[in-house]
């Protein structure tokens, strides 16, 4: 029992403290986390994208719908599961399965904070981009199984273009891998933490370093992380008005909402890379801008002051609902959900909690950004086409991500390269 | 509605082959496919994602529109035309009003003719609008749709006041209109098309220099304006091809040519000059409208026409410009209260025969955007 | 390709324009979602739903003639009117009407060829039914007028 | 008159037919019928007072000033008339539209010629009327329109029930999908059709709608029977 607590004392991952008990513990935390946000992220994109459509959303189940997620899952998991007598049985079975493993194993090496990650291999950048290239086998695997047309072509879209654009995002990864090497150490890490920990040591983050090449570098990794997770307007896999639903058309009810938690699921994971690799991973903003005493402490009170804002919002919600019989229940339950956040900000306030759980508000706000802007760009884009699709991959963002790759290399090595050249001149 | 012949084209099986050596693949879109608008049935033939052939099935929708007009009396059947171009049931309304009239060479009333000009510029701004909407979300663009049905609503609400109902209006009757027009209509009217405006350049904003719109829609689609012609297409879609050609202007009818107006066409005729054709054809329809309200002139509202209707002997074609296209209809008097027989000659009917030349070698995606940019209605299509 | 449009394209200024748009329709008072039974959508006046008949507020008595021009005039033939004529006054009255709504399509041709604005399509248009039976409605269903629905959760 | 001709504009790129002046402006004859509204001058406007109509509805009104078929004097119908005989059984204007009927033989001929050498390059429509009472069933309708002229004429032909009409595919390629509903609706053959099959009722459907022996409750009546087993209620 004691080592177990002694964990607790420490400051490392479980991983590196080598208890398989807590790096289970963390496992469990983090999916059983992961899956609430994505819940939470189907309620959110409804609503964000029925605002910018200039509609209400969801707004039956529970006040403003909250409760949709949670009517959804049971609806899914209740529906009769439909197995197509022309598919083929097992790798219809397995390829939901398969997406959703792979999904969450990227999770493994997400460094959520400086110690909240189940481990910190010191390879963990390449983890995620072979872990992730491999969902893609779950998709043709789904597409071709399913015996039909639309899920195939689905799936053969899918191929391509996650492949395509594999090849641009690792150039883009490689890169911020290769910024961290650029420092007076010269050492170099591909393990995620320690990425982080390179940006903390140069005092920015990487997409602001050696501007504009950070940030172009960014920009491909963001283009092409919506690609690889299939969202519009990369989401031909999928498109809806030309493929029906793409790869799963044939799938519903349990092996569907796997996917949907899958596609979700890859969302988050993938945006945490980029949030990692490029802004700062769980870093607070502004770190030598505006650092000192009163400084930290103005930024620890920042997850209390979020929900105290979000609790205010309920209940200034709930106060406004509509007095009518008919809305009693739904007012009721907000006030209760307003005062349920009020109790996690007033906990988050706490000196002991809002050290420890700083890191991962800041690491869960800038991936939150990104759930937006993929939600943004779902409401305002209209689709690629096909080759079109392949011509931004191939044509645009693989040369300048080479460029980029290139530069930074070179702008790296300046000093030395002067210092060659001058040797050469003498 | 078969498609044996085009099945018998599939290449025959040699000895030996398995169909994993056949490069070519049927694909069966609709008629229940998000995006063929209704209950049109495309078969594709594929390779890979290369479009080698398409055969439209049609007739899901079919109601044998002109069977039963054959019997009802001349009156009667003016409802059933709104069920026809259920986007447009104004402009369906009018054309068959105006072609009952030449047939009983009434006279319609000035004040009927510029309501009836307003009522049908009306529609065709919410029929373009639906098009907009439905046509961005089958290339990807989920949210015009809900902004173009917002105005559209505004629409409907001047309908629904006008003539009791959103749809379906059956706003006009042979001879003029039933409804005069209520209070505050021109008011309201105005403030409409004032409103709309900013709005079609928010929609602009969002689609015409995006640069996936832009790929999504140039150089796709094409259609010149001797295969226009050929094919019969009619309205934007021969417009967008370069063929400066409207009945409105043509051969007016209904007062149109006591206004000014425009005739927006393309230059190369693929989807995205038709786009820029509908849209300038929006605001043209903005301006039509502003005309018509200030010049609305006082007066009764119907002509004088016998209550039993007993057109002479003898038959008509009369056709109008709807927002699709030419929409005729040819009808023959026998003299009696029934039409002897009423043809209507559909725009989206023979818009969509253009489909096949549009979207061969093209692919698949681009089969979506063309079904599009044709607008058809399957109401219309099927009768 | 001059500089401005290709300086434009590279900053992406048109995708930045679209996204304003959705991002600026996010204003709470652009919604326009009526919460339907919640709210009660606005009917026009002039609107054609259920169909009435219309009686003489003072006695009590319908406005119906008997004439059967209705009948005569609805295209879908769902109107029947049955009338016998008074051995007393010589005045035709109506015994029975009957009216299919269920096949009605509301264009209002029957309200327009009433003589007596009897029968009408009234503002009601909350007429869905489980079944088909109740859809024909006969005189009393017609005089009573509609029944607003009450919806409860 | 001359306006609308030049709103209209020259149709196709490269095709400034000189027609197009010339066709509206020279003959008076030619130029009404691209008036819709217009009355033909021999037949005054009949709403002008129908005074006694509306008031009477059994009664059937008053019709005496219908417009009649006027004779229809032109260049065209002159040339066609010299060419073809009496092969062109009439040629008249009704209320400001002109028709020709022609033999069902030369019928093809005439599209031909109306196409090329009249620049009557659009098929606005194709269909038919059937006459049961005649012995020549069948009346199949052209209506042709003249970008250049901004003309619009009908072309009529009749035929036998069981006889064929020659296609048009060849000269309108819209042809193909008219000619087709005509076939389905009316089983009116059309030989030289590349794929005459049903387009809008289904293959197995027997019958054709349009025809005025087709009752409307008969093709029901019919399914009912047979696949529900029970007597339609209709």
């Amino acid at each position: 029992m004691r080592p177990f607590l002694d964990y607790l004392h420490s400051n490392v991952t479980p991983g590196e403290y080598g208890s398989y008990l807590w790096a289970v513990i963390y496992i469990l935390i983090i999916f059983a986390v992961a899956s609430v946000a994505v819940m939470l992220m189907t309620w959110l994109e409804r609503k964000i994208l029925a605002h910018m459509q200039v509609r209400l959303g969801p707004m039956r189940v529970g006040p403003h719908g909250l409760l949709q997620p949670i009517a959804d899952a049971l609806k899914l998991l209740t529906k009769e599961d439909i197995l197509p007598d022309e598919a083929d049985k097992m790798v219809f079975w397995f390829a939901p399965v398969w997406v959703m493993m792979i999904a969450f194993l990227n999770y493994v090496v997400l460094p959520f904070g400086r110690t909240h990650a189940v481990t910190d291999m010191n390879i963990g950048i390449l983890f995620v981009l072979g872990v992730s290239s491999l969902s893609v086998l779950g998709v043709i695997m789904a597409g071709w199984s399913s015996n039909s047309h639309y899920p195939l072509m689905g799936a053969l879209r899918s191929s391509a273009q996650m492949v395509s654009y594999e090849v641009a995002m690792g150039l883009a990864i490689v890169s911020a891998v290769l910024m961290t090497s650029l420092n007076s150490t010269g050492t170099g890490t591909l393990s995620m933490i320690g990425i982080v920990e390179a940006q903390k040591a140069a005092g920015r983050w990487y997409i602001f370093s050696m501007f504009p090449l950070g940030l172009i570098a960014f920009l491909i990794f963001a283009i092409a992380m919506i690609a690889e997770t299939n969202r519009a307007p990369f989401d031909l896999p999928e498109a809806e008005s030309e493929l029906v639903a793409g790869f799963h058309t044939e799938y519903s009810g349990f092996r569907w909402s796997l996917f949907f938690l899958a596609e979700y699921a890859a969302m988050i994971g993938i945006s945490s890379v980029a949030v990692t690799l490029w802004l700062g991973g769980y870093l607070r903003p502004f770190p030598n801008l505006l650092s000192g005493h009163s400084w930290d402490l103005a930024f620890s009170l920042f997850p209390g002051l979020v929900f105290t804002g979000m609790a205010l919002m309920c209940l200034i919600g709930a106060a406004r609902m509509p007095k009518i019989p008919q809305m009693k229940v739904q007012t009721i339950g907000l006030w209760l959900f307003g005062a349920v956040i009020a109790l996690i900000a007033a906990v988050l306030f706490l000196p002991g909690v809002r050290e420890r759980v700083q890191d991962i508000f800041w690491f869960a706000a800038k991936v939150a950004v990104f759930m937006y802007l993929y939600i943004w760009y779902r409401g305002t884009f209209p689709r690629y086409r096909f080759d079109q699709l392949m011509n931004l991959g191939w044509k645009v963002l693989l040369p300048i991500s080479l460029a980029v790759l290139i530069l930074t290399a070179l702008v790296g090595i300046r000093q030395d390269l002067s210092t060659v050249l001058m040797g050469v001149l003498r | 509605m078969s498609n044996s012949n085009f099945y018998d084209d599939a290449p025959v099986e040699a000895p030996g082959k398995t169909f994993l050596d056949s490069t070519e693949m049927v694909l069966n879109m609709g008629p229940q496919h998000p995006s063929t608008h209704g209950v049109l049935r495309v078969i594709l033939k594929l390779d890979g994602e290369k479009v080698l052939g398409t055969e439209c099935v049609i007739g899901y929708l079919h109601r044998g529109v002109e069977k039963i007009a054959e019997n009802r009396t001349y009156a009667q059947f003016n409802p059933y035309v709104d069920r026809m171009d259920y986007v447009a049931a104004v402009s369906n309304g009018l054309g068959y009003c105006g072609a009952v009239e030449k047939l009983i060479s009434a006279e319609v009333p000035k004040r009927a003719e510029y309501l009836r000009v307003i009522l049908t510029e009306l529609n065709r701004l919410a029929s373009h609008q639906v098009w907009l909407g439905t046509h961005a979300l089958d290339i990807g663009a989920i949210t015009p749709l809900f902004y173009t049905f917002r105005e559209r609503e505004e629409i409907l609400k001047i309908f629904e006041k006008y003539c009791g109902a959103r749809l379906t209006t059956h706003a006009f009757r042979i001879g003029g209109c039933q409804y005069d027009a209520y209070e505050g209509f021109d008011r309201e009217v105005l403030a409409f098309c004032d409103a709309q405006d900013p709005r079609l350049d928010e929609y602009e904003e969002l689609l015409t220099t995006n640069r996936i719109w832009l790929e999504r829609t140039k150089g796709v689609g094409i259609l010149s304006a001797e295969d226009a012609i050929a094919l019969g297409v009619t309205g934007p879609v021969l417009r967008g091809s370069g063929v400066r050609w409207d009945l409105r202007k043509a051969q007016p009818y209904c007062s149109y040519k006591d206004f000014d107006f425009e005739i927006p066409i393309g230059l190369s005729g693929d989807t995205f000059d038709r786009y820029v054709v509908r849209i300038q054809e929006m605001r043209q329809s903005l301006r039509i409208i502003r005309q018509a309200v200030a010049g609305l002139p006082e007066g009764p509202i119907m002509a004088k026409v016998p209550k039993v209707l007993k057109p002479p002997v003898g038959e008509i074609y009369h056709s109008i410009e709807a927002p699709k296209g030419e929409l005729g209809y040819f009808i023959v008097s026998d003299g009696s209260t029934q039409p002897y027989r009423v043809r209507v000659r559909p725009p989206s009917f023979v818009n969509l025969q253009a489909l096949d030349i549009m979207v061969r070698g093209r692919l698949v995606a681009d089969v979506v955007a063309v079904i599009g940019t044709l607008d058809i209605v399957l109401g219309e299509v099927d009768r | 390709m001059s500089v401005a449009p290709l300086l434009r394209k590279i900053f992406l200024v048109d995708l930045i324009k679209g996204l304003s748009v959705t991002f600026r329709s996010q204003h709470p008072n652009e919604l326009i979602t009526e919460q339907y039974p919640l709210e009660r959508p606005w009917i026009a006046e002039r609107y054609r739903g259920q169909p009435r008949m219309a009686v003489n507020p003072d006695t009590g008595e319908s406005l119906c003639n008997g004439c059967g021009a209705c009948a005569l005039a609805c295209p879908e033939k769902l109107i029947t009117v049955t009338s016998d004529r008074d051995p007393v006054t010589k005045k035709k009255y109506m015994t029975s009407y009957t009216y299919d709504v269920s096949r009605c399509m509301f264009c209002g041709l029957c309200q327009e060829s009433c003589p007596t604005d009897c029968i009408e399509l009234s503002q009601d248009y909350e007429m869905a039914l489980y079944s088909r039976e109740g859809m024909t409605l006969d005189r009393v269903r017609l005089e009573k007028g509609p029944e607003p629905t009450e919806y409860a959760r | 008159m001359p306006d609308e001709t030049k709103d209209s504009q020259s149709p196709a790129p490269g095709q400034e037919s000189p027609k197009a002046a010339s066709g509206a402006g020279s003959s008076p004859a030619e130029s009404t019928p691209a008036a819709p509204a217009a009355p033909v001058p021999a037949a005054p406007p009949v709403a002008a007072k129908p005074a006694p109509a509306p008031a009477a509805a059994p009664k059937p009104p008053a019709r005496p000033a219908a417009p009649t078929p006027q004779p229809w004097e032109c260049e065209l119908t002159a040339q066609l008339k010299q060419t073809y005989g009496s092969g062109i059984r009439e040629a008249v204007t009704y209320v400001g539209q002109p028709y020709l009927v022609v033999d069902k033989s030369i019928a093809h001929d005439i599209l031909r010629f109306m196409r090329d050498d009249e620049k009557f390059d659009y098929l606005v429509d194709l269909t038919c009327v059937h006459y049961p009472a005649r012995e020549e069933q069948f009346e199949v309708v052209w209506i042709l329109y003249s970008f250049s002229q901004n003309i619009r004429i009908r072309v009529k032909t009749c035929i036998k029930d069981g006889e064929d009409v020659q296609s048009v595919c060849s000269l309108w390629t819209t042809a193909n999908w008219l000619e087709r509903e005509a076939y389905d609706m009316f089983g009116v053959k059309f030989a030289g059709h590349p794929d005459l099959r049903r387009i809008l009722l289904p293959e197995d459907w027997s019958g054709f709608p349009l025809r005025k022996d087709h009752g409307i409750l008969q093709q029901d009546t019919e399914w009912v029977h047979k696949n529900l087993g029970i007597e339609s209620a209709q």
